[in-house]
């Protein structure tokens, strides 16, 4: 079990391909920074090798104006709930 | 939001401005944008022609309902409100960029000009000067 | 309650990686975690320096470093391999070096890669904040 | 230059190491791949089992025949050299980066174990430790 | 008339996109950096859009261990050329 | 012979974008161009260090660059707002800031951003130095 997390755009999708390699089955996806771009419908096929295991860091979504616009299957977690996936997971590995 | 949404045509002449900034890059994961802008302000305030091309990620800089992040990341959004007050009323957009991305002017905080690719590519051969963020 | 050790490679103020940074380590000290340390590498190693002076209705965040330092205890280590080359010395350093001035002192401190090492043995989690 | 060119087998067990390192940056461009061969090399130094996998454009760091660029830039090649050295022997390849690339192990200065996506997902699950560069 | 520079490998495609959207028939492009990987044949569709107007700065290929790999239609230039280009273009415009 | 800006976003040693822009500098003014300024914003301006110290057997970039201005009279030009953020600062900032050190000395000039757009006036070309 292993958490991932990106901090890139879709644009670096040879970046999300590398990281679809190494996700596992009870893997969890966390879109930080200007990965949360990801998370918009229009993107979907960025996301797609992930099956629903992602989430978007809310406050970042925020300030990108990008509430409200996100995809329904990513879900939402503030700071607080990442460092809970950070707890949670016994691993974490940045993307970037 | 629009005063004009359609695609530049292709017999429109493009005249010439004293510097192009194109924006690619998104907002608030770097200061990319903010100091392409920083870059265009102060040309205007010099008194130069200066005009916008949002390319790429940059199309998301324009993204109506941003706000500061935490710990008070300015972003960019209100920079480009003041846009006007220095003059900076051509704004263009690459319409590629916007499809691509699901948005349409009417998600935008301002008034754009669309280019397809053909007049992307006259807008900035037209120009003296041009710099990319 | 986890001890975390932080791996920040994003420079101050050019991209957003350095604040996330700042931004989680407070976030788990405030749920009772403990923050062990931050090591700083690449240009992270920027958000040492005593120079910095951003805006003042911007983060400092090399403040903010020295901060969870105080309040938490948090070891601030910043590589010296890479601070060598991109411009940031301590006292010591500078001396070695030959240079009338310095940009780093405590409570950040120069160290090699192996104390990374350390960190990622010792600690429960390590999480990397990126350009 | 390969002792064993053939993909991981899917029932082949994956020891864990002390440290992974995967390398996705590209050499000479910029120096994300050197300071990640560092932190390898301090670890092994250290007495850590390390290992590494190349994914994405990182498969071009072990090109053969790269050399110091000028004004003595020192690119990763020589230090990729001393590997052995420092007792790591592991090498991966994500070998669909390298096919990508079109380039085969024939290409390579090192001998690499190719990985597709399934066994480098195990690889990967399989280490207590990983950082990437 | 105008020079690009490119310093980003093929992986960030989305920059090879909006080069494309700008080029025009008169342009030529110069591969720097880690955007010399653009050369090689496996990428040559990232190319294709600036038919044959191509050129890769040789030491910057030299390093990579490039050489002898490059596509054909990709010319090669030492630094000395890179100026010299610079020269014949009345403007550049750097992508990264 | 044609005068030549160059504008340089790429923090030393963490990029070749420096690099590049040096060895284009060097063969611009060997084919007997001017190169009149260089700009240095974002990352780039850490190239302006005087506590840069690289390995012996590295170049020394802030010494290139400050051997083309002895040289060939080139203006390095760092942009100030970019500078202090990061921190970079001259004498004279380093005491409006009430600093004791300072890392930034001629002939390396802080500078707005006007001198940028001088610059890409004043000049036959400008090209770009980027990550």
């Amino acid at each position: 079990m292993m958490l991932h997390l990106l901090n890139r755009s879709p644009q670096f999708d040879g970046l999300y391909w590398d990281l679809s390699e190494a996700f596992g089955a009870d893997d969890h996806l966390l879109l930080i920074e200007d990965a949360c771009y990801a998370a918009l419908p229009a993107a979907a096929a960025s996301l797609a090798a992930f099956g629903g295991r992602v989430s978007v860091l809310s406050e970042d979504a925020e300030s990108r104006g990008l509430l409200g616009r996100l995809s329904d299957d990513v879900a939402l977690v503030d700071m607080a709930g990442f460092v809970a996936l950070t707890a949670t997971f016994p691993h974490s590995l940045s993307w970037f | 939001m629009q005063d004009d949404e359609a695609a530049l045509a292709a017999d429109t002449p493009i005249a010439p401005l004293d510097l192009l900034v194109i924006l690619r890059h998104p907002p608030h994961g770097s200061s990319w944008l903010r100091e392409g802008v920083d870059v265009a302000l102060v040309a205007a305030a010099f008194g130069q022609s200066v005009g916008l091309l949002f390319q790429g990620d940059g199309v998301f800089a324009l993204v109506e309902g941003q706000r500061a992040g935490p710990l008070g990341q300015k972003g960019t959004h209100a920079q480009l409100a003041m846009l006007e007050m220095y003059d900076i009323e051509r704004l263009w957009v690459s319409a590629s960029a916007l499809r691509a991305r699901g948005l349409t002017p009417a998600d935008l905080m301002l008034p754009v000009q669309l280019l397809e690719a053909d007049a992307l590519e006259r807008l900035v051969h037209a120009q003296p000067h041009t710099l990319l963020f | 309650m986890l001890s975390y050790a932080l791996l920040v490679h994003a420079a101050p103020y050019s991209e957003q990686g350095a604040l996330s940074a700042l931004r989680f380590a407070q976030a788990a000290v405030a749920q009772g975690h403990r923050v062990s340390s931050v090591f700083f590498y690449r240009d992270g190693v920027h958000n040492a320096s005593t120079l910095m002076a951003p805006p003042q209705d911007e983060v400092h965040l090399a403040e903010g470093w020295r901060a969870l330092a105080q309040e938490h205890g948090t070891e601030l280590l910043v590589c010296i391999a890479a601070s060598l080359r991109r411009g940031l010395m301590n006292a010591e350093e500078g001396v070695r070096h030959g240079r009338e001035a310095h940009n780093l002192e405590p409570p950040f401190v120069l160290t090699g890669l192996g104390q990374l090492v350390d960190a990622m043995q010792a600690n429960d989690r390590v999480i990397t904040f990126a350009p």
